[in-house]
């Protein structure tokens, strides 16, 4: 396992504060021991619907902010999409909960100062600040581009704003900065300000965008994936995608152990959803002729 | 202390809980949560004798209580699981169940054969739910002399005493039947239950949610299914020992299945919620023991059968009893007719 | 307005919404609730030849998402509901389903034959999940030939206006090979899935939980289950009516069902949840379609099985595709494969 | 159905207020509609765990209280016994459940003024109070026979000392009035005040108990049960008990709908958790000679 460099830890967390932040819901757990062993890219794998619930897949989160008051706070920022989202908005202080972190490979990290390029689209957003603290300690330059369907929908501009030396903002409907997507705004501001890394989180397709911009740049793009989850821990296999590996043969690679940071251009994105017919191990073909 | 020693042939478990096949990962996964020499022993995913990729994604979705998964056996092969998964397992002194399949009797066997010197193998554990090329795709547990056929292969290439375990289905019209049959090809125990085949569709897109259409289900959902199965079987074949499997979640949920005749439980789907889920189990078995005043598992494996006090208060004769109720009975399948076990 | 009409033989239903059996009431119970003439059909629970008074308690457990029940048919016989329940149902117009159960083909025969001329019956539906006491209890379900001659039996015995359904059991290893026989036997149409047969312990008193020892499991824990089962025999017969169930709890559930191919739906375990479930799903499962823009249910019965779009979507050399890995497939039986639907 | 004379109604109930009153939980709920049609004797059956429960029966309870506030409360009074009655007092005001009610036949009342004896033990106690309030209005005198375990498992103590002609207490290890068991008191208080009527509700044991007391004394007895239900509507056929009817046929009746409330010489405690071989549809005997 290519995993995160410390080991995870499984604590009851404890609600300290929920608030709605635009279109999304911010929660602040007390996770004793998460805080300390976090980097930047990693995620929370969260139990929902309490000790009855019917639902027995976790709920992955990027950590927006670790902070080391009451033994280590977690936050993480989230939209609502299903049942299991709609109970953690309904969670109120002093609430407990299991949660299981910080997993995955985090985003890897300069050696020295370069120009980075932070995209982030809707509340992936919240996943790029705490790189960004951690590449400014490093003295990084800091661009951030954020975007989302409308103004509601864009996480973090505020914050960017204050931390980075650009922010660019771009919106579908064109109710905040620029109409668009973020993909349409990377190339600009690549070259202008000699990006020499590109990061990224959000959708599949954006991160697809956004890899193929930066290898025409032949920038590195480091991608944190949102591939649909359900233990978090590598033991269920359901996250996998298929990823060429350094001998250039191509995996399927569980994305909450082996990601859910890849390198862009090792991401096999046209072949999400399929098993590639020249993956390690993918069925001997029935038509021998035809696809070999 | 609980004695909480268990014997599946003729080797014997400090402890009856392990990771069901294919949900304890290759023991990495889980290590960072707890020492993995702790459990009874780790079942691995099913090894097959090549390399496999698996299903196209979506391969899993959230049932009610329940998942529904058709990642489809992704996993290394028998060659990379001998020099990468095993040794890491054994220098953690791991007792190791390794679950083996294939697509023909052939490939269970050669993978059994590969296993025959390999160091720290504690027993084999056949995967019958497969379904065999050699007989249009009819999975081997769903028929008695199918899954004979594959035991008894599989107990050919295996050393003596390396015991054997046929894992079965309850997909089948009579699962003590196929558990007979087993057993009498030489299965050393059996381990029940495997998932049911099931499916979900999703209501937005219209298709099913899963890209192999149709799934395994598993979980807490499927519990009363796999307890009536243990019990079952238990009943036929007292002398086989059973792993239990199918829902556990809880240790309360373990002693469930041991009452119904299990000598060993499995967890599965509970640690794609909880990864320190088995060693909970563990724990929870042991303090629930302890709280019924029970100082040996093995005492009480199968104890729901025969609890003579019980057993005799419902020999009433103003009941109309269990016995003259099986005539009539409705919707319902005969009941086990208690007095006759 | 979405036309939610739906045919099951010759007789057509204003909506698909259904009690199922057993789990309505005779009506009243309901009646206080919703009217039931709203319905698309109410079914009564399975009436038998005589009065009945079912099983001693407890009858009934809770389990994860489900409940297990071995109530056993409690029922006042087919006297008592011909002369009390029926008459009550005929004046609020309902439709009514009669759910019939015997212990052998003559009693479900005999019942069949005085609902002959009973006003206000729309359908029949056989519970096939009974033991024969003529065949050493085995459940009619368990066999093509055994549920196919219970089928014809009943089949002759009512009017042919009356359309004759099957409802079958889970609990087989080829629900497909029962539901074509039942087809060919003469039945108008399937209702699928009874409950699975399963059982729980209580881990106080180390017994059983129910005084039936095993019993009868439903609920939204096997509807992962119930609509692999619809899919499966919707595939195998796209033009015999199926009423669909097992774990609906709400509109998108019971969508869920339709597109897996069932013309109707009936509501059981819900029922006991929450009274008002069938009215709110059908209220629900109308909102639905709209939201989806389907204009008329019939349109989308069995549409999992045949969006062009995503059909060819899935014909990608790339893919090492479905049918390719049919061949290789692990735990997983053979998915089906869609270009042959 | 000898059922509840009003049909009952199925609402969304807001929880007012949650207290801990000795060992037992209260909550007070905001259900319109219940109050008005709710008659002594009376239960409501709630779903429990919320929208993605796992949990599938309703769980019931006697009404300890009707008010006409906010369109109609609801009071129970409850112990935490497992998972359900766990979830119900981690409820919090404003939270909603679904409530169904009131269900089930209710006390029958005595047309003139009477000498009442009420006998409740544990919680079951609290079902006493909207009968004894009907019954005072009624002119009838009130003797309350309450009892429990400990001095924390009585409940009502003291409201019936406030309402009631007479009040006794009793316990199982004498912490609160005298050391003994509800139905070891109920002959001596029936002999005291000549009661003409005595009601009660609790345990099985107590029910079988009372009963033949009051036979003894030929006195009528009337006895809500809690037998495990598991619908409360009477649509599951889970709650059914031997009870004979007018005609001396013994029926399985279910005792949500046919109950709570029974003549206590009517059910044949004795074969509780069978089928009496007599009952009406019983299984014909595999052994004619034994059984018949
Ligand atoms: C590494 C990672 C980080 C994430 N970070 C965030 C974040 O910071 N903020 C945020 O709002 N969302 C984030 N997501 C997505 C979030 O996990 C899902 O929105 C959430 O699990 C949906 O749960 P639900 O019960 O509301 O929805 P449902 O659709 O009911 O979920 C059902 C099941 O599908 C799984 N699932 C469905 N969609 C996704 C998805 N996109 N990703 C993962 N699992 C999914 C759920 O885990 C669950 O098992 C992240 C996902 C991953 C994998
Ligand atoms: C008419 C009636 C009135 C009641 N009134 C009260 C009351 O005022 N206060 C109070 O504390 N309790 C009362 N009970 C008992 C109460 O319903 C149970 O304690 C409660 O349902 C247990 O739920 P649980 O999830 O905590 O326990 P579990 O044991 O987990 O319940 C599991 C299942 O068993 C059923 N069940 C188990 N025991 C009982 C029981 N004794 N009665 C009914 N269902 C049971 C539950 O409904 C549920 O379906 C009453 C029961 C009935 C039938
Ligand atoms: C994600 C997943 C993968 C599984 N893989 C295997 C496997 O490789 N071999 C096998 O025999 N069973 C496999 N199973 C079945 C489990 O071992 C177990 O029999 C079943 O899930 C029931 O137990 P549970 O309800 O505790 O999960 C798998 C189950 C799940 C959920
Ligand atoms: C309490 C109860 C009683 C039932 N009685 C009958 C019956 O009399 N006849 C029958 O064919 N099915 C009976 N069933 C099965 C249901 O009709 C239905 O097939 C099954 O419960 C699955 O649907 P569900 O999950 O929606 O409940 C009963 C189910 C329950 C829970
Ligand atoms: S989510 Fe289970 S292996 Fe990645
Ligand atoms: S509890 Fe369901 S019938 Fe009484």
């Amino acid at each position: 396992m290519t995993d995160s460099p410390v080991a995870p830890v499984q604590v009851p967390g404890t609600v300290l504060t929920v608030r709605r932040t635009g279109a999304y819901h911010t929660i602040t757990l007390v996770a004793p021991g998460v805080a300390e062993r976090f980097r930047p890219g990693q995620f929370v794998a969260l139990a929902v619907g309490g000790d009855e619930s019917s639902m027995l897949t976790r709920r992955c989160f990027f950590v927006h902010e670790v902070k080391p008051e009451y033994g280590g706070t977690v936050e993480i920022v989230f939209a609502v999409r299903g049942a299991g989202t709609r109970w953690l908005a309904a969670l109120r202080p002093r609430d407990i909960l299991d949660v299981v972190g910080p997993l995955g490979r985090p985003f890897p990290l300069p050696r020295h100062p370069v120009r980075c390029v932070l995209v982030g689209e809707g509340h992936s957003g919240a996943a790029l600040f705490p790189l960004a603290a951690v590449l400014r300690q490093r003295d990084c330059a800091l661009h951030f581009v954020l975007g989302g369907t409308d103004s509601e929908h864009v996480y973090g501009t505020r914050a960017a704003r204050r931390i980075a030396d650009s922010t660019s903002v771009v919106t579908e409907d064109g109710s905040l900065g620029q109409r668009g997507r973020p993909e349409d705004l990377v190339a600009a501001v690549v070259e202008e300000v000699g990006a020499e890394v590109v990061y990224a989180c959000g959708p599949t397709e954006t991160l697809r965008a956004v890899t193929r911009t930066a290898a025409q740049y032949d920038l590195p793009a480091q991608v944190a994936v949102e591939e649909p989850m359900s233990c978090g821990t590598g033991v269920c296999m359901a996250c996998a995608l298929p990823v060429i590996d350094d001998e250039g043969v191509t995996h399927m690679a569980r994305s909450c152990v082996e990601g859910p940071v890849f390198r862009g251009e090792r991401v096999r994105w046209d072949d999400l959803g399929t098993i590639p017919f020249d993956a390690y191990g993918a069925p001997r073909s029935v038509l021998p002729g035809s696809l070999s | 202390m609980t004695d909480l020693e268990t014997r599946i042939g003729d080797v014997t478990l400090p402890n009856p809980v392990m990771t069901a096949a294919g949900c304890g990962g290759t023991g990495r996964e889980l290590g960072r949560f707890f020492d993995v020499g702790k459990l009874g022993a780790l079942v691995t995913p099913s090894i097959m004798p090549s390399p496999r990729a698996g299903r196209p994604a979506p391969r899993l979705t959230e049932t009610p209580s329940g998942v529904l998964n058709a990642a489809g056996l992704q996993g290394p092969g028998i060659e990379a699981f001998l020099t990468r998964d095993l040794p890491w397992l054994a220098e953690r002194e791991a007792r190791v169940i390794v679950s083996i399949a294939g697509g023909s009797v052939g490939e269970y066997a050669e993978v059994a054969r590969l296993l025959a010197d390999a160091p720290g193998v504690a027993a084999i554990e056949i995967n019958t739910s497969c379904p065999n090329v050699e007989d249009r795709g009819s999975m081997f547990a769903a028929h008695p002399s199918a899954a004979a056929r594959l035991v008894r292969a599989v107990r050919a290439s295996a050393p003596r005493r390396v015991p054997v375990l046929a894992k079965l289905s309850a997909d089948v019209t009579d699962i003590v039947g196929v558990a007979m049959a087993c057993a009498d090809a030489g299965a050393d125990g059996l381990s029940m239950i495997n998932t049911l085949h099931g499916m979900a569709i999703d209501t937005d897109t219209l298709r099913p949610r899963l890209a192999g259409i149709t799934g395994e289900l598993s979980g807490p959902a499927i519990r009363p299914v796999a307890v009536r199965c243990v019990y079952q079987v238990h009943a036929a074949l007292p002398e086989v020992p059973i792993v239990g499997m199918g829902g556990i979640r809880t240790g309360l949920d373990a002693l469930e299945f041991v009452l119904a005749g299990a000598s060993a439980v499995a967890v599965g789907t509970a640690t794609l919620h909880d990864p320190s889920a088995c060693v909970r189990v563990l724990r929870e078995l042991d303090g629930a023991l302890k709280e019924r005043g029970i100082d040996r598992l093995a005492d009480v494996v199968g104890l729901a059968h025969k609890p003579a006090g019980s057993l005799y208060r419902r020999i009433d004769p103003n009941v109309g009893l269990a016995v003259a109720d099986t005539a009539g009975t409705g919707s319902t399948e005969p009941i086990e007719q208690e007095t006759t076990q």
